[in-house]
């Protein structure tokens, strides 16, 4: 692999992301019409759907800067190829913090704690409200925000810097500031999880909910980076840099996350199937009657079996073609799987159903705010040499390539 | 070659895994003389000794409770799991290290774990021997343990498989039974090697007859790393397995400050950080008495020492959810059990001093210099055995001594047997394990050569590099 | 298996070599050569040596999936079966088929047999246990596990004859060539 | 040290690995028979008895109704086992001076019961009730057999808990009308029995289902 030319997006790659910003920024643009348009017409049913787009995002870019710092601590050859799109998808927070606004104007559309009438009538939600207001609610959520983007640009300016210098310097401070970071992001990622998506059934509770969460967008965040990498990688100078063994360590990656995700779900279901609290229970009776059951089984075979078994063989991770398709489904299903936190929050456990005129919303809200975090992610990378040339742990990298394929 | 790479100023380099002169030779005769040609000494002797006496008084305390029943116990109504479940999931917790050290590293490709997998996979298999003992006395009828298996039985019956006990026994069985297939299986070259080497005729028998006639060839080879790598894949998520069963023994039951979704993880990660801290415990001395510097690095003891800050952060976690959920979900139970009886109740003391050895004292791990001083991490790691078990001590205690029926609530304390079982199968554990160093090599030999190998290539590749990039610029 | 040749003869001829890669060069001279009856012998895992000898593809993968799946249909099929058909009991409400239940123990009858098919499947391929062998006649052969690097092509093979294939060997620059008897 | 073993040892350690694997499954093959065998049944194995009483004279020969002796088999939980005054009642007259008898009449003399060995022994923790099997149509011959043709009573099922729920579980097999169940000859037209069975489970309101619950003999 040739590490001369200064690997900044030219030619035919520079043409093929302009190209394909341009179509985000008008998708985004539409979604967000017609959002707005939808908001208007059915203000109850679009604010799940609007949620379910936004964390879906925000997932993406809360996991591209954890797998960032990850990398920054553990090192691995992994990382070279993802790190500029990683640090780049960090920085949609940006656009992603402003989309928060019209959330807020929802919350009492979204959540029981939020509406006073309710809160009146149900003495745990009063005892709750210490926790479980308005006011708090976004104090915490202004918090996130701003400790997540703080991150995302130091850990974007140090990046570059060092693409600037001989010395490794700026990566010294990005591996220090990583072990604190990652368990800052983790905490905050827990936090936001319960405020945004645990809270909205508010009688409820589980402790493994943010770690879920967490390991759920982690592994949507991989699916994604390979999509991204497949893509940069049909032109120079990415063609080169990308081989059979980077996608071959990032699908593992993934395989591992699948594992974890499938591990994670089906202990928190075993534990409260098993368990049978009435105070517990009812999470999971929305979720598996009235329609809900057959998303449950497909989340449990192409959010796992699926997946797994393809990423379980070597041949498969290593051709391009067929990873994409891996991590197309599994981004899909992560979508689905937010839809069965999300949706039947709202849903009398009886008798719960799909509200099947949710999906065409959800799927603008999705346009809308994935066009423009797209849109402003291509525009970031653009800028920016794809891979960080002055690592110290490049050469290293590279070395390693040529052994890894024969273990 | 001692050429030195402009570049390496990143840790990694500063610390090899391996000290620099090794040669296939050397290794091999430096690790097998430790088994073949050391004669035995006074240090062996005495920590054999010391083991052996506290393995009699296990055996003590066994036959007394066989004899007397468990009532020679503490556990009585309403904390009827005492001691034996708290040892019994410290021990499994302990054995998790090996396993994963070889299997996860393995499959990492972290060629660190070469020199401490083989002693760390005994471990797991002496830990979880300890740890099975105490489930099998808890019984009371351990002579019916069988009675756990499924088998055609004249009274028709079949074990309760929706119960997380039997979970248990298969989950702790099939760990014992892979642990010492991968464990034997890493063994074998090494035993062809003291076979080969083997003074005495004896010796070259049994390894001989252990090795099963391994002769190196490279179809073997081939099929044996294969074979060993898939046994590394099966081994992991089993390894993960095995504490999630355990935690759902606690979990299943609808127990305040056991019914928690958090615990399979936290349990796993607890695991790990317990095991890490075993490793380091028996790492450091070993090391020490038996000059494997060159082998047993700072490096490895560097690594080892963000591994357990790693899972020694996430235990803190799940502390904190459990305690932030307990205020968050406003059961009035389980507030009680984590708010009220654990940090204030009759057991603080163990609430608190858990928290200091498990959560504070290793935030000390952040600074390069404690993780590299040997030492201070064998301190160090000797706090975290002594956390890992007040954990187990506080979950299982404190939920069960104030349940729901405030008439029945009772204090716990471990009895003189209680004491002697616990303490007995430390020295079980450690003559096990002076025997293993005496008899089995305690650092992969075949493995070792590997990584010799692969240091010469990587050097003459990098030499290589070096010279064609100084031809280009 | 083909009979063994009469005791008389040697089982073979055995190079040895210093350096792993030469011993891979020699093994792949050999295979171009035409010798397909050999065995190369090494302390440790040498790449690219079993596939010098004409060795790709072992069968322990297939091995360790069919124990895997055998164990994982088997552990499933036997608490179904105990807990529904054989003696089917109602313990506080749960269904008797309590498949979320039924999951670890699955699980864990999945990785014993796989790993049981993993090690008996490796044993069994390469035809170990085999304590006693005709290249352990030769003495210099116990530093194959400590520092050398052998090569043994054997008499059966058709191309073999003692003269020329000695000097074949001779070729590759051994540090010694033994004689391997019966 | 190279060739220390004789080529005989490549057998030798291929049997002991053979030996490894069968070894313990042919143990649970043997433990399986060993455990079902009378050995460890007590299935017709002769116990010996103070008086050598035979069900095949006093039954098979003579014709004495089961009830005759076993007075309370149809309303207790306990068949009872006759007094001696019940013996007497016939060996008063006949046989009254033989050697064979002389324990039963030093009983009646020394108001002392005959000790006899006990052929039916179920564990403790286990409920049975002889009134309601009788009631619901089970044969005194499912359980004990042909006593009509035993010259010394043997015990001719094993009484394990798996040979008790196999009738628990599928009565149909064994259930027949009440009026033979006093009946040592009645056999089952073979056929015709499932339909029988399953009749008389309506009509005597059987719920089988219950039948295997563990409270329904370990009460």
């Amino acid at each position: 692999m040739s590490v001369s030319t200064n690997m900044i997006a030219e030619g035919e790659l520079r043409l093929r992301l302009d190209r394909f910003q341009w179509w985000a920024l008008a998708a985004g643009g539409l979604g967000l019409f017609l959002s707005l348009a939808a908001w208007s017409l059915w203000p109850e049913q679009f604010w799940p759907s609007y949620l379910v787009a936004y964390v879906f995002w925000v997932g993406l870019a809360l996991g591209c800067m954890g797998l960032t710092m990850l990398h920054h601590l553990v090192g691995g050859s992994w990382g070279l190829v993802v790190r500029r799109p990683m640090e780049s998808g960090g920085m949609t927070l940006l656009p992603l913090a402003l989309l928060f606004v019209p959330l807020a104007l929802g919350l009492s559309q979204l959540y029981p704690w939020a509406r006073p009438e309710e809160v009146a009538h149900d003495p745990q939600l009063q005892h709750k409200s210490l926790y479980l207001n308005v006011g708090f609610y976004l104090v915490r959520t202004v918090g996130y925000f701003v400790i997540w983007l703080v991150f995302a640009s130091v850990l974007n300016r140090l990046s570059s810097d060092q693409d600037r210098r001989a010395d490794h310097r700026p990566s010294g401070k990005l591996q220090w500031l990583s072990g604190p970071g990652l368990v800052l992001l983790f905490l905050t990622g827990t936090f936001s999880a319960i405020d945004w998506l645990m809270s909205l059934e508010p009688h409820w509770s589980s402790t493994i909910y943010g770690c879920l969460v967490i390991v759920g967008e982690a592994l949507a965040t991989l699916a994604m980076m390979i999509a991204v990498v497949v893509f940069l990688s049909a032109d120079q100078p990415m063609a080169e840099a990308t081989t059979p063994d980077r996608l071959n360590d990032l699908g593992n990656l993934m395989l591992t996350f699948t594992i974890l995700w499938a591990y994670m779900s089906f202990m928190q279901y075993l534990i409260i199937w098993c368990g049978n609290l009435p105070e517990e229970i009812p999470w999971y009776l929305r979720r598996t009657r009235g329609g809900w059951q057959w998303v449950a089984l497909a989340l449990s075979l192409f959010h796992f079996f699926l997946p797994f078994f393809v990423l379980l063989f070597r041949e498969s991770k290593r051709q391009s073609r067929l990873i994409v398709q891996v991590a197309i489904l599994v981004l899909a299903m992560h979508w689905v799987d937010l839809i069965w936190l999300v949706v039947p929050a709202s849903s009398d456990p009886a008798s719960p159903r799909i509200p099947w005129v949710e999906l065409p919303l959800s799927l603008v809200a999705m346009l809308g705010i994935g066009g423009l975090c797209t849109a402003f992610f291509i525009g970031h990378l653009k800028g920016r040499p794809l891979i960080p040339l002055n690592d110290p742990h490049l050469n290293e990298v590279i070395e390693h390539a040529g052994g890894l394929g024969q273990r | 070659m001692t050429h030195r790479d402009p570049e390496s100023d990143s840790a990694a380099e500063a610390s090899p895994v391996l000290a620099p002169g090794h040669t296939y030779g050397t290794v091999t005769d430096k690790i097998s003389a430790l088994v073949l040609v050391r004669p035995y000494n006074w240090r062996w002797f005495l920590g054999l000794g010391v083991g052996f006496a506290l393995t009699m008084m296990l055996l003590l305390a066994i036959t007394v409770l066989l004899v007397h029943g468990v009532g020679i116990w503490g556990v009585d109504v309403p904390v009827m799991w005492g001691f034996a479940i708290v040892n019994f999931v410290w021990w499994i917790g302990i054995g998790h290290a090996g396993t994963l050290i070889s299997a996860i590293l393995l499959l990492l490709k972290q060629d660190w774990r070469t020199s401490i997998n083989r002693f760390a996979e005994a471990m797991t298999l002496f830990a979880v021997a300890c740890a099975g003992l105490f489930p099998l006395l808890h019984l009371g009828r351990p002579w019916v343990f069988y009675w756990l298996l499924p088998y055609p039985n004249t009274m028709a019956l079949w074990p309760q498989w929706r119960s997380p006990l039997i979970w248990d026994v298969f989950a702790v069985s099939t760990y014992a039974t892979v642990s010492l297939l991968f464990w034997y299986v890493g063994l074998i070259p090494d035993l062809a090697t003291l076979r080969d080497r083997a003074k005495n005729r004896w010796a070259g028998y049994i390894y001989g007859f252990l090795a099963m006639g391994w002769r190196g060839s490279a179809r073997h080879w081939h099929r044996y790393r294969t074979a060993y790598l898939l046994l590394a894949g099966l081994a992991t998520p089993l390894v993960v397995s095995v504490h999630s069963v355990v935690s759902l023994d606690f979990t299943v039951a609808i127990l305040p400050g056991w019914h928690s979704t958090i615990f399979p993880p936290y349990f796993v990660a607890g695991a790990i950080f317990s095991g890490f801290a075993m490793v380091v415990t028996i790492a450091v001395p070993l090391r020490a008495a038996y000059g494997l510097h060159d082998f047993i690095t700072t490096r490895h003891l560097e690594n080892m020492a963000k591994v357990m800050l790693a899972t020694g952060l996430i235990v803190a976690y799940g502390y904190l959810m459990e305690a932030f959920t307990a205020w968050y979900s406003h059961d009035p139970y389980e507030r009680f059990v984590q708010l009220a009886n654990r940090p204030f109740g009759p057991y603080a003391h163990t609430y608190w001093m858990m928290l200091t050895c498990n959560v504070f004292i290793p935030q000390l791990l952040w600074f390069r210099s404690v993780r590299t001083s040997a030492l201070g991490l064998w301190v160090l790691a000797f706090f975290v055995n002594i956390g890992m078990w007040l954990e187990r001590y506080v979950i299982v205690i404190t939920s069960l001594h104030r349940d729901f029926l405030p008439s029945s609530w009772a204090m716990y304390h471990g009895t003189v047997w209680d004491y002697a079982t616990y303490y007995g199968t430390l020295g079980l554990f450690l003559s096990l394990m002076f025997l293993f160093i005496r008899f089995l090599p305690v650092i992969s030999i075949s493995e070792m050569r590997e990584l010799v190998h692969e240091t010469e290539q990587d050097q003459e590749r990098r030499a290589e590099q070096l010279s064609t990039e100084g031809t280009v610029s | 298996m083909k009979a063994a040749p009469a005791p008389t003869g040697p089982y073979g001829l055995m190079a040895e070599f210093d350096r792993p890669d030469d011993l891979v060069e020699a093994t792949r001279r050999a295979y171009e050569h035409g010798y397909r009856m050999m065995e190369a012998y090494t302390p440790f895992p040498v790449d690219g040596l079993a596939e010098a000898l004409g060795f790709r593809h072992n069968r322990i993968g297939a091995v360790v999936l069919i124990g895997g799946v055998a164990g994982g249909l088997g552990g499933f099929f036997m608490q179904w079966f105990s807990a529904v058909i054989h003696y089917p009991v109602d313990i506080g409400g749960r269904p008797f088929n309590s498949w979320p239940a039924f999951i670890p123990i699955t699980f864990e009858m999945t990785v014993l047999f796989a790993a049981l098919a993993a090690v008996v499947g490796m044993l069994g391929l390469n035809g170990l246990p085999r304590p006693h062998h005709p290249v352990f006649n030769v003495p210099r052969f116990a530093l194959a596990s400590r520092n050398r690097f052998f090569l043994c092509l054997q008499a059966r093979d058709p191309l073999f004859d003692a003269e020329g294939t000695f000097r074949f060997l001779e070729e590759s620059q051994p540090k010694a060539i033994s004689v391997v008897p019966f | 040290m190279p060739q220390i073993f004789h080529p005989s040892a490549n057998t030798l350690s291929r049997l002991t690995l053979f030996g490894m694997a069968v070894g313990p499954l042919g143990l649970l093959i043997v433990s399986y028979l060993l455990i079902r065998s009378p050995y460890q049944t007590g299935v017709r194995v002769i116990r010996e008895q103070p008086v050598p009483f035979s069900h095949e004279h006093h039954v098979g020969g003579l014709g004495i109704d089961c009830r005759y002796c076993h007075t309370s088999v149809e309303t207790s939980s306990f068949a009872g086992l006759p007094p001696t005054h019940t013996c007497m009642t016939c060996h008063s007259q006949i046989w009254s001076t033989s050697p064979m008898l002389e324990p039963v009449r030093t009983s009646l003399a020394m108001k002392q019961p005959i000790v006899w060995t006990r052929i039916h022994n179920l564990p403790d923790f286990v409920y049975f009730n002889h009134a309601i099997h009788i009631q619901k149509g089970i044969g005194c011959v499912s359980c004990h057999g042909r006593v009509d043709k035993m010259p010394i009573t043997w015990k001719e099922e094993p009484l394990t808990m798996e040979w008790c729920l196999e009738c628990h579980r599928h009565p149909e097999r064994h259930l027949r009308e009440k009026r033979e169940v006093f009946n040592m000859e009645w056999a089952p037209p073979v056929p015709e029995q499932l339909e029988i069975g399953r009749h008389l489970i309506e009509r005597e309101h059987i719920e089988v289902d219950r039948l295997t619950n563990c409270s329904v003999c370990h009460r």
